[in-house]
This record gives C-alpha cells, sequence and structure tokens, in this order.
C-alpha cells in the first residue's frame, strides 16, 4: 500500500517537474524568438540606413573618381615606366576612359560598407582554392579510373541572393566546386548540372549560399545567423 | 539583331571587365615604341572592347554611345590625322612621315619629336582601325533587324 | 631550367592535338566550342613558356594577355550565336 | 638549381597534371555537359598553378605582377566562358546523358 502511495507520489512529482519543463522551455522559445525578431529588425533598418545613405552618397562624380583611381592603378601596373611623360599620359587615358565608362564598375552598388565586403571576400578566397584543389583531384580520379561512376542529373532550387554581384560570385562558385556547374539563371533560379547524387545532396543544404550571402551582406544572412545562434543557446540549456 | 543577354553572370563580367580593357588596348597604343603593338593591335582591341559590350547589353545601347555616323567620322578624322603628320612634315621641309623635322614646331628635341611624332601616327591608326571595325562588326549584328530572337 | 620548361611546352603541344581530336571529331557545335576554350588556355601558357625560353618574357606577357581576352571573348560570342540561332545538329 | 627554381617547377609541373587530366576527361567523358565539368575545372586551376609557378621563376618585378594578373582574369573568366556555353546548351534543350541503367527521377 505504502509502496503504490509512493510510486503514486513520484510519479505525481515527475509530471509536475516535466510540465515545469516543458513551461521553461515555451518561455525560452518565445523569449528567443522576440529577441531575435528585435535583433532582425533592428539590423534591417541599420543596413537600410546605410543603403540610403551610400545612395546618397555615391553621385556620378564619386563613380567618376573611384574608376578613374582604379584604372590608374592598373595603368601603372602594365606601364612600368615612371617617368614623367609616361605618366601624364596614362592620367589623360584614365580621366578620358573613367568620363566615358564611370557607370560600369560602380553599377547598383547597393551594400554599404565596401571594406567590409572586401575583407570577407579575401578571407572566402582561401576556401574557394581548396574547394578548386577538390574539385581538380575529384575530376582527376574519375579521369584516371576505368569504369567512370557518373550519374549526371539537373536539380534546380530557388535562391534568396538579391544583387547581382552575389549570384555571379555563387554561380562562379558553384561552378569551381566539385562535381556542379551552373547551367542557367531564371528568375532567381539556378539550373544546375551535377555529376551525382551526392554532391547535388551536398549543394541543396545552401550552405555555399549563406556563405555567399554573408560576404555581400545581404538581409537574409542576418535570420540564418539568429537561428544559428538560438540553437547554440538551445542546446546549452537543453543539456 | 544581337539583343540584350538575359544572363546575370555575363552582364556583370562585362560591365566589370569593359574599362579595364579599354585601358590595356591604350596600353597598347602608347608604349607601340618598346612592346608588342602599336596602333592596330590597340584598335583591334578596343573594337573588342565594344563588341563585349554589344553582346552583354545589347546593340541599342552600344549606338548610344557610339553610333555609326560617330565611327564613321571617327575612322576619317584618324586617318586626318596620319595623313596630317604626314603633310606636315612634308611642308616642314622634310620627306612624307620624315618625324624628325617636326621639332622645329615643338620644343623638343628631334630624336624626342620622332618618338611624338610616331605616338601621334599610331592614336591616328588606332582611331581609325577602331572605328572601322566597330562599323563592320555593327553590321554583321544587325543583318536581321526585324525579324525577331529568341532573346 | 630551361629544358624542363622546353619539355614541359612539348608536353603541352601534345595535349593541344588531343584536344584538337574532339575540335576535329566533336559530335556537334558545341563539343568544337568546348574544345577551342580548352586549346586557347594551353596556347596562353605555351605562349608564355616560349617567353620564359627565350627571355623575352615582358614581351610575351603582353600577347598571352591579348590572347586570354580573345579566347574569352571568342567563347561569349560563339556562345550567344548557338543560343540565339537556336540550333543543335544531333543529340549527344 | 635554388629553391625558388624547384618551387616554380613544382607549380608548373602540378599545373601540366592538371591540363593532363582536363584534356583525358575531355577526351574520355561521355557527353558535352560532363566534358564541360573538367575543363572548366581543370583548366582554371591548371592555368591558375602554371602561371603562379612562372612568376615565381620570374622574381619580383613588374612582369610578375602581370603574369599574376593574368592569373586573376583567367580566374573570373573561364567559369563565366564554361557557363555561358552550357547556358547556350540548355537554353537550345539539349538534354544531360543518363546511364543506361540506372534510370531514376
Amino acid at each position: 500500500m505504502e509502496v503504490t502511495l509512493l510510486v503514486e507520489a513520484t510519479e505525481n512529482a515527475f509530471r509536475i517537474l516535466g510540465d515545469a519543463r516543458k513551461h521553461a522551455e515555451g518561455i525560452i522559445d518565445s523569449a528567443l524568438e522576440l529577441t531575435s525578431e528585435e535583433t532582425r529588425h533592428h539590423e534591417a533598418k541599420r543596413i537600410q540606413e546605410i543603403f540610403t545613405g551610400a545612395q546618397k552618397r555615391k553621385t556620378a562624380f564619386q563613380n567618376f573618381i573611384g574608376t578613374a583611381v582604379i584604372l590608374y592603378a592598373f595603368w601603372v601596373l602594365l606601364s612600368g615606366q615612371f617617368d614623367a611623360f609616361h605618366l601624364t599620359l596614362g592620367a589623360i587615358c584614365c580621366i578620358v576612359v573613367a568620363y566615358l565608362y564611370h557607370d560600369l564598375l560602380f553599377a547598383n552598388t547597393r551594400v554599404g560598407d565596401m571594406r567590409v565586403v572586401a575583407w570577407r571576400f579575401i578571407t572566402y578566397i582561401p576556401w574557394l582554392m581548396v574547394q578548386i584543389l577538390m574539385s581538380n583531384l575529384h575530376v582527376a580520379s574519375l579521369v584516371l579510373r576505368r569504369k567512370m561512376p557518373i550519374n549526371p542529373q539537373v536539380l534546380t532550387f530557388k535562391t534568396k541572393l538579391e544583387t547581382d554581384i552575389s549570384c555571379v560570385a555563387l554561380a562562379n562558385s558553384i561552378t569551381l566546386t566539385p562535381g556542379t556547374i551552373t547551367m542557367d539563371i531564371r528568375d532567381g533560379v539556378f539550373y544546375v548540372h551535377a555529376l551525382s547524387k551526392k554532391v547535388a545532396d551536398e549543394l541543396q543544404t545552401g550552405a555555399m549560399e549563406d556563405r555567399v550571402a554573408h560576404i555581400f551582406m545581404e538581409a537574409d544572412h542576418l535570420y540564418v545567423q539568429d537561428v544559428l545562434d538560438a540553437a547554440n543557446i538551445y542546446a546549452a540549456l537543453r543539456t | 539583331m544581337i539583343r540584350e543577354s538575359q544572363d546575370v553572370i555575363v552582364k556583370t563580367l562585362a560591365r566589370l571587365l569593359v574599362p579595364f580593357i579599354v585601358i590595356y588596348a591604350l596600353y597598347v597604343v602608347m608604349h607601340g615604341h618598346h612592346s608588342p603593338g602599336g596602333g592596330f593591335q590597340g584598335g583591334v582591341i578596343l573594337a573588342a572592347s565594344f563588341v563585349l559590350l554589344a553582346i552583354s547589353q545589347g546593340l541599342d545601347k552600344i549606338r548610344q554611345r557610339l553610333s555609326e555616323k560617330t565611327a564613321g567620322i571617327l575612322s576619317s578624322l584618324g586617318v586626318l590625322i596620319y595623313a596630317g603628320i604626314g603633310l606636315l612634315c612634308l611642308l616642314l621641309g622634310g620627306k612624307y612621315l620624315d618625324y624628325g623635322k617636326l621639332s622645329k614646331l615643338l620644343p623638343v628635341e628631334p630624336a624626342q619629336a620622332r618618338s611624338l611624332g610616331i605616338l601621334g601616327v599610331e592614336i591616328g591608326v588606332a582611331l581609325a582601325v577602331m572605328a572601322v571595325m566597330c562599323l563592320i562588326v555593327f553590321t554583321i549584328f544587325s543583318f536581321d533587324e526585324d525579324s525577331g530572337g529568341d532573346e | 631550367m630551361n629544358i624542363f620548361f622546353l619539355i614541359i611546352g612539348m608536353g603541352m603541344c601534345a595535349l593541344v592535338l588531343l584536344c584538337l581530336y574532339r575540335v576535329t571529331f566533336g559530335p556537334n557545335v558545341l563539343n568544337r566550342a568546348a574544345g577551342l576554350s580548352a586549346v586557347g588556355t594551353k596556347t596562353l601558357i605555351i605562349l608564355l613558356l616560349m617567353g620564359v625560353i627565350y627571355d623575352r618574357v615582358e614581351m610575351f606577357v603582353d600577347i598571352s594577355m591579348v590572347y586570354a581576352l580573345l579566347n574569352f571573348l571568342g567563347t561569349l560570342v560563339l556562345a550567344k550565336y548557338i543560343k540565339q540561332s537556336g540550333e543543335v545538329e544531333c543529340q549527344l | 638549381m635554388s629553391v625558388i627554381n624547384i618551387i616554380a617547377g613544382l607549380f608548373v609541373l602540378a599545373g601540366f597534371f592538371f591540363f593532363f587530366t582536363a584534356t583525358l576527361g575531355l577526351l574520355r567523358l561521355p557527353d558535352f555537359y560532363t566534358r564541360l565539368h573538367a575543363t572548366g575545372k581543370g583548366d582554371t586551376l591548371a592555368v591558375l598553378y602554371s602561371l603562379i609557378g612562372l612568376a615565381i621563376y620570374h622574381g619580383f618585378n613588374i612582369t610578375s605582377a602581370k603574369i599574376l594578373f593574368i592569373a586573376v582574369f583567367m580566374f573570373l573568366a573561364q567559369p563565366t566562358a564554361t557557363h555561358a556555353i552550357s547556358r547556350a546548351a540548355f537554353g537550345c534543350g539539349f538534354l544531360p546523358w543518363k546511364p543506361e541503367e540506372g534510370v531514376e527521377e
């Protein structure tokens, strides 16, 4: 009799504990949702500010000056002669070309902080190099075998990238990573030719897309980052 | 007729590469006396930059930058520069295209005047070659102006 | 070192010949375009190796830069032409 | 035969090896898209390695900077050219090759 009472009491206690835990988890969930929503809103507003400021600041004249400076650096690299005559000739050429083509080099740049983008892009290059090396070893191992185990297929996925330049970076990265080439981009849908099922599944997890979005400071990467942070906190709380 | 490309990648790459190609072409023209190249090669590379723009942005936008009338005027201007420098040397008492005589007009040594004269002639040749190449390419690209393509 | 570069250059010429098989007997124009692009990149390296062997790199580097540019442009124009004309002969 | 020469030679040799595999892929793979896999990736990396090797061999001056600029240009241009050809083929309705036995999807 006492034993059954004891068992009942312990079961009750466990149930109450479980309810309390569920309740606590629900509170934590809603709190996380709220904070992530708020930070996302805040970040979006800040980035919007940066964008509008950049749009205002980037007038045609600034484009002209930037183009001329970059082209002059390129001219000095090409020329390799540092006497006054050739430097003046280069300056005249660069000013003329920058006047004619000032709308090409900096068209629709909507990213705000160019330094951050440049730094992130430079840190992206070594990873890409490793990927290219792996893809070449993949092709080599494929080609040097007598019977080639390939099963080509076309896969499509919808991208969330918005600017042209990040689409180009993603497409060229896909072309250079193992087993995939970009065949077409139509209205934000990528058509990718993959050599095997494994590579296709790897691509569809979207890790590379997040990486590229992180580089070019697209708005969506904040959401992804929030989810990752929340997952970490959640795992820490669970254990 | 060549229309605007729907491809984001080609459009963006062309936009980024064209100013550098033009600068490279001008380098080839200007450094003709101590590197391979000169007027003709530089003009061809300039025309190549226009071809790259034409296949990425369509022929209509290129006509806003360089219309066929302007190309015709530029080709004549190039020939005029070439012949004018030659005739100037003739008037100054030398032979045709004898650049050393240009030192009478310019405040420099005859050797340097020779280099400057070659530079002027190369600019003329580059202008003429670029304009004529662009005219040929535009004519080829606009062969079926009325019938619609698929892009 | 020159002997090494000469051997590499000769090997590269052999690779160009192998690529020319694809250019000549390719089943359709797309395969030929891919083969031509491959031949162009190999020619670029051969030009630079010639420059190293003749000790005139500063001259050959300009030529190979023009070659890279024209190879890229030629491939793009060919692709555009195929896309606009829209005809590929056989499916393989 | 200094250390610089050996490093440059190794780079050029690696470039030659990847050129070789790219060419072999161009000859052996079964259809157009898979051949583009070989040339698009292989030529990019091979050109990169060969040019880095030649730049190291030539030493630190303005000519090797130009050689590295060619490498950057090829790094941008080669995937774009590959994409342009494959896009032309895809736009013409050119279907990818399937192996005979495993026809899923």
